[in-house]
């Protein structure tokens, strides 16, 4: 892979749950709000079915960037989901830094249904965000690279 | 009888690295192990064992196979290089030489494994002598010499004695070595001094705890009389399920092949296992060893009964005592032994 | 140490309890091994001394499926232990007779070897009467001496406290061995640089040989079927392949034990290769005391569990960057 | 592995004009498991439907993938079209190559490579699909009201109407709630009892409702249309059936020293006693803990003198046992208890009331006959002042954060009441926020300022001090003027919060309905799902889910009603299938899921488990597919991975992400 | 394969497999298909006997030891029927004629076609699927007929639905001389006028004479019972052969798992005489 003649382009996972952020994408789409097709959406039912493993999963397979959006704290479809995904992703996001994996290769951002545009731009952020930390190598699985 | 300052020792490293591979003892955080040598490093021949036994040199944690490929309905094999140059294992101490000649039974054995034969075939082994055997250490058991490597299949056999390493061909691959480094070797070795050393090796390993030991009744003949022996079913108690015996013992072979998928195809792997794993051996029939205690009771069988019994009697436990210092239970080979009345 | 032979040896006797689950002295002084013992012959070679470090609730699992109750010695910090394990229903408190035993501050032979002392015969001063300041030692290569705080496992030196938090009768004198901060370490590794980080944990995991001793050691690794064996989900690691799962292993084992690890430190004492393993869990714990407020996992067997639990306005995790 | 047939869809040009739809057909049909790959223009016409159905059964497909718009719009259809076909409804995946896709990217390489990716991991996710069937449940046909108020009567009596059974189950003798208690009511002004009487008296004569008064429930098993409830009748030491409502029993009865709920402890009532002269119904109880017969054994003064020979000393705690298919709980409020204020002086002084007091003391069947009066002297006061917010709105552990939102009406309500009626008396209220917002509200409060005199001064009282006059110094702020104020007040009114029920928590924990930190129950959606709770079946009526005033009380009471209408009037729930599910053989019985389940879905049962050969006895997880909801909390919680959850299983996640990285 | 020649020095490459292409697929019941491979050049992928197993992998889902179900004796091809259980058997079931599987083998030792059953009376007991392994030995009987006494085969299964092979027991079997079938299903049937029971108690129906040969294959519930009935009857250990096929995962006696004492299944097995399997060590 020669990174330095060709410019770099992320792959980022989202994780978007079903009910609000899924929703957030789907609205930045009708509203055709322009952000990197670097980012693939994988569908969970709520942000609580986010297993930190997926996220590692992710980033073993060769992923730069893990973003989780879930619906705002407080208007979980499940009521709860969600406080639990935020404390779950705190710690994993903690001990990624302890261990010392760059600060911004995980994010979680709260999406509404009604946030075409904070969906746009937050990925948008996201993926100027890991292009400038650069491919990552601190959590790939060796045997991924292609 | 050749020798070479051990202030000089960096200078042989980075001879011998020169030309081929050098596997030595290294020190990581910590630990020794046996490793790569490379510029950085921090060799260590000082301490007495590696932590894990240097058979990974051999028969690495983990291998790839081949790689598979789909291309379409098609699928393309390509199966990953055999060792094919020469590299030098230096420091091994007789029992781990001893583990070697254990695992070239199963390996070697038809038919044979290619992975393993081919690093065989190019590992120049240079064997050191124990200069302070430990309380753990029962190689006399086994009658393995750890004052001298000369009788095994190492290539070469050395001894740190004072500030110089005597240094002693054994094969023609080890005469090949020493010739190439002539330059950093002087050839007045006084073996006079290697035989003091190794009496004094020896006057230590006989007073060491677990030299007595007796391997009486270790073999094909008492089989049943140890499969039955209620001894087991207290002696597993405190056995853990965990691999560490296994993965620092010289001798255990036991490995597990796996695919993993890396996205582009898919990597075939031989990784080692542990038939301490409650679900090693969960087969298409099931798991015919279910509990802790027969997966234990196999283990010290396999070493001390099954083995012997189909290599003309050589044990697979070399002494080397890993397992006395790293069972988190404090289990080991010679509490078992010792439980069937070996200390008497 | 004689008086917990009697004691269990009365308990054996009128019936209280059917076995008694305690430490069997070892070949050497300091490999004592857990053992049950069943009758008060066997109850002879029980041993209780500074190198009797291993944590016993996780054996209680598998204890209490045998008939009758079982005499269990717990120290102090193995207590939280078994509190946590009755939480998660994974013991039976009926089947067990607990006689807390007090606590000097557990031995660690590595430590002794890490001084140079090789070749051990023997050490004296390791007892519970002993004085615990010096431990003499003889070996092949002369005698040495090394004191009794620089031997202790890592986990003493910042001990919870020596009070039981369970427990039917208590036994033997304490004493207090906490001389460091238990997050120092921790705080360390947090003000690297995240270079210096990653150099730090690639150098210890490198060394990690996947035997699994941290995890089935583990009072709170007690599952049935571990995810990283299980061939169900596609998630089973046998060996690290890479360095990537060495991180993936230690990280997910301390994820699944974050806010259950009562940081009784058996992982790091266990670990062949001398990984401080404690690190993990210890950064999970710190980071829940401070982002959930103070948690003890095991000091109750009631209360939820950090990671049961929420607030309305917990941190978000956008906390980690932003704490720079 | 399924034999996968992947149908791209052009949607017209949506999704053509900037994703090559030929070349995303060409890529996925080299996927593992795909046999069948075609485009088409309208995939969700019904000739693409056509199309799907054909390939389904031509090419035996077992699993579709769809590459269209969102599974959010298509998703249903797509799924029907399989099911026509043959092939089970879940066995269908959706790629959005349209929202995620085609419409957010202009380069079409580069959207066609993107989209080729999204089919990629639908594919990888459909090969590990398993076919489910949502389960079906029966429903009981009959509704559980827990609080007699006049949430829980409007309710129930909503829910009988539409022809379907309900029992209430009312802790005190009688039904009528708080709304008994009050006097008047806000903004019309029109009498409490005159408008809830004839409610309670419906309810009782309603022949699909059965009134369950000094009775709880003691015990909640079961799940949604299908819920087993133990309701505990307490013993009222009185035959129902006998009983005639004569009262003579309660006015001979020798013993009537003790407090009077009902009137808030303002005066006393015997220990055989209706709460009030309406009280439905109106059978007395003998309150065992005062009353001499119980307490020494003499006595049996009311055993004597009932003609009826209704008294009954030996009657005991009965259980019923009943089934509901749904369980509105309507269990109301309280105030919370002032005398934690020292500086409002409530303990110390009498003339220092809660507004519930004052209601009492303005009713012309309160203590005081409906004279306002000091009940320290049985004077007429002069001065009044309100406080307001005492224990609302609060920063502190005292007090409750929330705005208890009545307040502010029923003060101005109070206020109107006492200058129209006794002119001489002046009132003056302190208050943080003036909050109106309701239908007449404003105008109701600007009546009381601006009609009636009303003195409303913003700020706080910082110490309310009885003076050796019997007078009581009120010291406030200003907060418009900026000046310290002192005030002389003959009684002092305060408004003080209103909390949840005490035994909510209790029913909460029966019902597993989640509730907030401030014991309200909390809601399945604050927005969209306001009545119902989380838990399956259970539905909220009044102030239990949160502070609200009659008419809102009604209203939600009504919405209550008719989400368990529209559940009874099913005959079976079909439930969803993509539920959480425990492998029995991996669980360790350890109860993680069932701390986050928000529905109260997982339950444990002790059971023999062959394990590969080994028999044991374990406590495993089972999830109760009509109760969960599938989140997938528990899936997380759970180390092991025994508890996955169908529908978007580990694997099928894992396969996406594998998908998607590669 | 690849341009790598560092294999070519060693001679025997165990662990590496060879390409074999699924050239037919027969469905013989609902859960069991009987896979055709060939080598992708045409012709067989390699040489094996009666009773031997190989190795049968689709990359990246799995692999697993299957024993040979076609006989030596056929020179064009190999076949296996595989039983749907499990993820790799899921996916082998939802191949297509043409597709690319990985073999490698063959491995253990097999049937003693050519020493100890020459001459004798053999009877074949199989219960479901533990047909395959023996129908190798039946064909390679049926093609070297002369060499061996009669042949009697006791077929049993759940339902007549779930016989393998069924066809060419009828067409070639029930047609070869010297060979009785004998079928059962464990329940009655519509259609099904043949005999009903359990394949042990057909057995003792059929009171064979006790001097054949046994070979016997089936799940370890009918083993069990077939090995009493087969006593009753004046059997002798020695006389009696299964094979343990399932127990074999490396299959050349190096990884450890396989072993029962000293034996290994996969080097010393899968196929025991009774006598041996008396002998060892209580672990299977």
């Amino acid at each position: 892979m020669s990174i330095e003649n060709e410019t770099f382009r992320p792959k980022i996972v989202a994780f978007c749950c079903n009910w609000c952020s899924y929703a957030g994408a789907d609205l930045a789409g009708s509203s055709r709000l322009v952000y990197p097709a670097d980012v693939k959406i994988i569908r969970v039912p709520c942000s609580c079915r986010v297993n930190p493993m997926f996220i590692l999963r992710a980033f073993e397979k060769g992923a730069d960037g893990v973003i989780m959006c879930g619906c705002h704290p407080g208007d979980c479809h499940y009521s709860t989901g969600n406080y639990y995904a935020r404390r779950r992703m705190t710690l994993l996001f903690s001990m990624l830094d302890f261990i010392g994996v760059e600060n911004g290769r995980t994010r979680v951002e709260w999406v509404s249904a009604a946030e075409g545009v904070k969906f746009s731009t937050t990925m948008n952020e996201f993926v100027e965000k890991i292009t400038s930390l650069g491919p990552n190598v601190r959590l790939e699985d060796l045997r991924c690279r292609n | 009888m050749y020798k070479i300052a051990k202030s000089n020792l960096p200078e042989l490293y980075k001879a011998i690295a020169g030309s081929k591979e050098l596997y030595l003892p290294l020190e990581n955080a910590g630990q020794v192990n046996f490793g790569p040598w490379s510029e950085d490093c921090t060799p260590d021949i000082e301490t007495l064992k590696s932590v894990k036994s240097p058979k990974d040199v051999f028969f690495p944690q983990s291998e790839n196979l081949y790689t598979c490929q789909k291309e379409g309905k098609n699928i393309k094999i390509d199966p990953e290089k055999l060792k094919d140059q020469d590299f030098v294992v230096f420091g091994m101490k007789s029992c781990d030489v001893k583990g070697v000649e254990v695992l070239d039974k199963v390996f070697l054995a038809d038919p044979i494994d290619t992975y393993y034969a081919a690093r065989r075939d190019h590992g120049i082994i240079v064997a050191m002598a124990c200069h302070e055997p430990e309380e753990s250490c029962f190689c006399k058991v086994f009658g393995i010499d750890a004052a001298d490597a000369s009788s095994s299949i190492a290539d070469v056999a050395t001894w740190m004695i004072g500030e110089d390493l005597y240094w002693k061909p054994l094969t023609e691959k080890g005469e090949a070595l020493t010739s190439e480094l002539s330059g950093l070797l002087s050839s007045d070795g006084d073996e006079n001094k290697v035989e003091e050393e190794k009496q004094a090796i020896t006057a230590i390993i006989n007073k060491l705890p677990y030299s007595d030991l007796s391997l009486e009744g270790w073999d094909g003949d008492h089989f049943e009389e140890k499969f039955n022996a209620t001894n087991w079913e207290e002696l597993y108690k405190p056995c853990l399920a965990c691999g560490t015996c296994t993965f620092v013992c010289p001798t255990c072979q036991c490995y597990d092949i796996k695919d993993y998928n890396t996205g582009n195809g898919t990597q075939r792997y031989r990784c080692w296992d542990s038939c301490m794993y409650s679900d090693f051996t969960m087969m298409a029939h099931g798991n015919n060893r279910n509990s802790q205690m027969q997966r234990f009771r196999q283990r010290f069988m396999h070493k001390l009964v099954y083995f012997p019994t189909n290599n003309d009697g050589m044990y697979s436990c070399v002494g080397c005592g890993r397992c006395v210092e790293k069972c988190p239970a404090s289990l080991n080979i010679v509490k078992v032994i010792k439980n069937f009345g070996g200390d008497k | 140490m004689q008086e917990l032979v009697n004691r269990a040896k009365e308990l054996l006797a009128d019936g209280t309890v059917s076995r008694v689950l305690g430490w069997k002295a070892g070949d050497m002084s300091y490999n004592p091994e857990p053992a049950y013992f069943n009758s008060a012959e066997e109850l002879e070679n029980f041993v209780y001394d500074g190198f009797c470090g291993a944590n016993l609730s996780k054996y209680m699992i598998e204890a209490s499926k045998l008939e009758g109750k079982t005499l269990v010695f717990l120290k102090p910090c193995d207590t939280y232990s078994f509190n946590q394990l009755i939480k998660e229903h994974r013991v039976d408190r009926e089947k067990a007779y607990i006689i807390g035993v007090g606590c000097k501050g557990k031995l660690s032979v590595e430590n002794i070897k890490a001084q140079g002392i090789k070749g051990i015969e023997s050490i004296e001063g390791a007892g519970m009467n002993d004085g615990c300041d010096t431990l003499t030692i003889k070996t092949l290569y002369g005698d040495k001496t090394c004191s009794y705080n620089d031997a202790m496992l890592e986990r003493c030196h910042v001990c919870k406290g020596k009070e039981h938090q369970i427990s039917d009768e208590v036994m033997l004198e304490s004493r207090d061995t906490k001389d460091a901060e238990r997050f120092a370490q921790v705080e360390a590794i947090e003000a690297m640089t995240p270079e210096e980080k990653f150099a730090f944990f690639q150098k210890e995991l490198s060394k990690c040989i996947r035997c699994n001793a941290c995890r089935n050691v583990c009072p709170a690794c007690s599952c049935r079927k571990c995810v990283f064996d299980s061939t169900k989900y596609d998630t089973a690691q046998k060996a690290n392949v890479t360095s990537f799962e060495e991180k993936m292993f230690h990280i997910i084992r301390a994820f699944h034990v974050a806010g259950r690890c009562t940081d009784c430190g058996e992982c790091s004492r266990v670990c062949p290769q001398g990984i401080p393993l404690h690190l993990f869990n210890r950064k999970f714990i710190k980071d829940i005391d401070t982002f959930y407020g103070e948690f003890q996992a095991g000091e109750d067997t009631e209360s939820r569990g950090p990671l049961t639990n929420f607030t309305f306005d917990d941190v978000e995790p956008s906390i980690v960057g932003e704490r720079g | 592995m399924q034999r996968v047939g992947v149908f791209v869809c052009h949607c017209g040009s949506n999704i053509a004009a900037t994703v090559d739809v030929k070349k995303v057909v060409e890529m996925v049909s080299l996927e593992p498991g795909v046999v069948h790959a075609e485009d088409y223009q309208y995939m969700c016409s019904e000739a693409g439907q056509a199309r799907i159905d054909a390939a389904i059964k031509e090419k035996g497909l077992t699993g579709i993938v769809v590459c269209s718009c969102s599974p959010r719009m298509h998703e249903a259809t797509f799924r029907k079209a399989a099911e026509r076909a043959g092939l089970n409804p879940y066995m269908v995946e959706i790629a959005n190559i349209r929202e995620h896709c085609s419409w957010i990217h202009k380069d079409m390489e580069e959207a066609t490579k993107k989209a080729v990716v999204l089919a990629r991991a639908a594919i990888a996710k459909v090969n590990l699909n398993a076919p489910l069937q949502p389960g079906e449940s029966l429903v009981t046909k009959r509704a559980l009201v827990i609080g007699g108020g006049i949430a829980g009567i409007q309710t129930a009596i909503d829910i009988a109407d539409a022809g379907y059974e309900v029992d209430i189950v009312e802790k005190t003798p009688s039904i009528g709630g708080r709304m008994s208690q009050l006097d008047k009511t806000f903004p019309t002004l029109d009498c409490s009892a005159c408008i809830l009487t004839p409610k309670m008296v419906e309810a009782a004569a309603h022949e699909k409702i059965t009134i369950y008064t000094y009775s709880e429930v003691d015990k909640v098993t079961g799940f949604v249309g299908d819920f087993t409830v133990d309701i505990r009748k307490k013993a009222r030491s009185i035959d129902m059936n006998k009983c005639t409502g004569c009262g003579v029993c309660q006015e001979k009865c020798p013993s009537k020293k003790t407090p009077s709920e009902f009137n808030r402890g303002l005066n006393t009532r015997s220990a055989i006693y209706t709460p009030f002269a309406q009280a439905i119904p109106n059978v007395p109880v003998i309150d065992r803990d005062a009353c001499i017969k119980f307490k020494t054994g003499k006595c049996g003064i009311c055993e004597k003198v009932c003609q009826a020979g209704a008294i009954d000393y030996e009657q005991k705690d009965e259980i019923v046992t009943q089934k509901y298919g749904a369980i509105v709980v309507a269990t109301g409020f309280d105030v919370i208890k002032v005398d934690q204020y020292e500086e409002y002086a409530y303990s110390q002084s009498k003339d220092v009331i809660t507004s519930l007091e004052l209601e009492r003391i303005m009713n012309a069947a309160g203590p005081t006959k409906g004279h306002l009066e000091r009940l320290s002297d049985g004077k007429h006061p002069k001065e009044m002042v309100f406080i307001q917010c005492v224990g609302s709105r609060c920063s502190d552990d005292k007090g409750k954060s929330y705005c208890s939102k009545i307040c502010c009406m029923y003060t101005a309500k109070h206020a109107m009441l006492i200058r129209d009626k006794y002119p001489d008396v002046n009132v003056t209220v302190f208050y943080i926020d003036v909050r109106t917002p309701g239908k007449n509200f404003d105008e109701f409060y600007r009546r009381a300022v601006e009609d009636y005199g009303v003195n409303y001064i913003k700020g706080q009282v910082g110490k309310v001090a009885p003076q050796p006059d019997g007078s009581l110094l009120v010291q406030g702020v200003d907060l418009i003027d900026n000046k310290q104020i002192l005030k002389k007040a003959d009684m002092v009114v305060l408004a003080a919060a209103i909390e949840p029920e005490k035994d909510v928590r209790r029913i909460a924990t029966m019902l597993t309905a989640s509730i907030d930190t401030n014991n309200f129950l909390t809601e399945s959606h604050a927005k969209l799902r306001p009545v119902e709770s989380p838990t399956a079946g259970v539905f909220l009526s009044g102030v239990c889910q949160g502070p609200k005033d009659i008419p809102e009380t009604v209203a939600q009471a009504g919405a209550a009603a008719v989400k368990a209408i529209g559940l009874l009037a099913k005959d079976k729930l079909l439930t969803n299938p993509c539920t959480a599910k425990a492998d029995e053989l991996m669980c360790n019985g350890c109860s993680t899921c069932a701390n986050v389940c928000p529905y109260g879905a997982i339950t444990y049962e002790t059971k023999e488990i062959n394990d590969h050969g080994i028999r044991e006895t374990r406590r495993v997880a089972s999830v109760n597919n009509a109760l969960c909801q599938g989140c997938g909390a528990c899936t997380v919680a759970c180390p092991s991975g025994a508890m996955d959850l169908q529908g978007f299983s580990n694997r099928q996640i894992l396969a996406e992400v594998d998908a998607i990285c590669r | 394969m690849s341009e790598c020649t560092c294999h070519d020095k060693y001679s025997l490459d165990t662990l590496v497999p060879q390409i074999g292409i699924i050239t037919d697929i027969r469905q013989e019941t609902p859960d069991v298909k009987t896979f055709r491979v060939n080598a992708p050049e045409g012709g067989k992928l390699f040489e094996h006997m009666p009773g031997q197993c190989a190795m049968v992998c689709v990359p990246g889902v799995g692999e697993a030891m299957f024993s040979i179900t076609s006989s030596p004796t056929n020179k064009e091809y190999q076949e296996f029927s595989i039983k749907k259980c499990g993820v790799l058997t899921d996916c082998l079931h939802s191949l297509e004629v043409g597709d690319q599987i990985t073999v490698r083998g063959p491995y253990g030792n097999n049937f003693p076609v050519d020493t100890e059953l020459k001459g004798k009376d053999l009877l074949f007991v199989a219960g479901g699927i533990g047909l395959a392994p023996l129908r190798s030995v039946i064909n390679y009987v049926i093609d070297n007929r002369a060499d061996y006494g009669t042949v009697d085969i006791l077929y049993g299964s759940r339902s007549a639905d779930d016989l393998v092979q069924l066809k060419e027991i009828q067409e070639v079997w029930c047609k070869t001389e010297g060979v009785n079938v004998h079928l059962t299903i464990d329940r009655e049937q519509e259609g099904w006028d043949g005999h009903v029971g359990f394949v042990p108690s057909y057995l003792k129906e059929l009171e064979f004479a006790n001097d054949k040969t046994v070979l016997v294959c089936g799940p370890p519930i009918m083993i069990k019972f077939v090995l009493q009935g087969l006593k009753e009857l004046g059997f002798e250990n020695e006389q009696i052969y299964t094979t343990f096929e399932l127990r074999m995962k490396c299959g050349i006696g190096k990884c450890g798992r396989c072993n029962i004492g000293s034996k290994y299944v996969c080097k010393d097995g899968p196929v025991f005489r009774y006598d041996q399997v008396e002998e060892l060590p209580n672990e299977y």
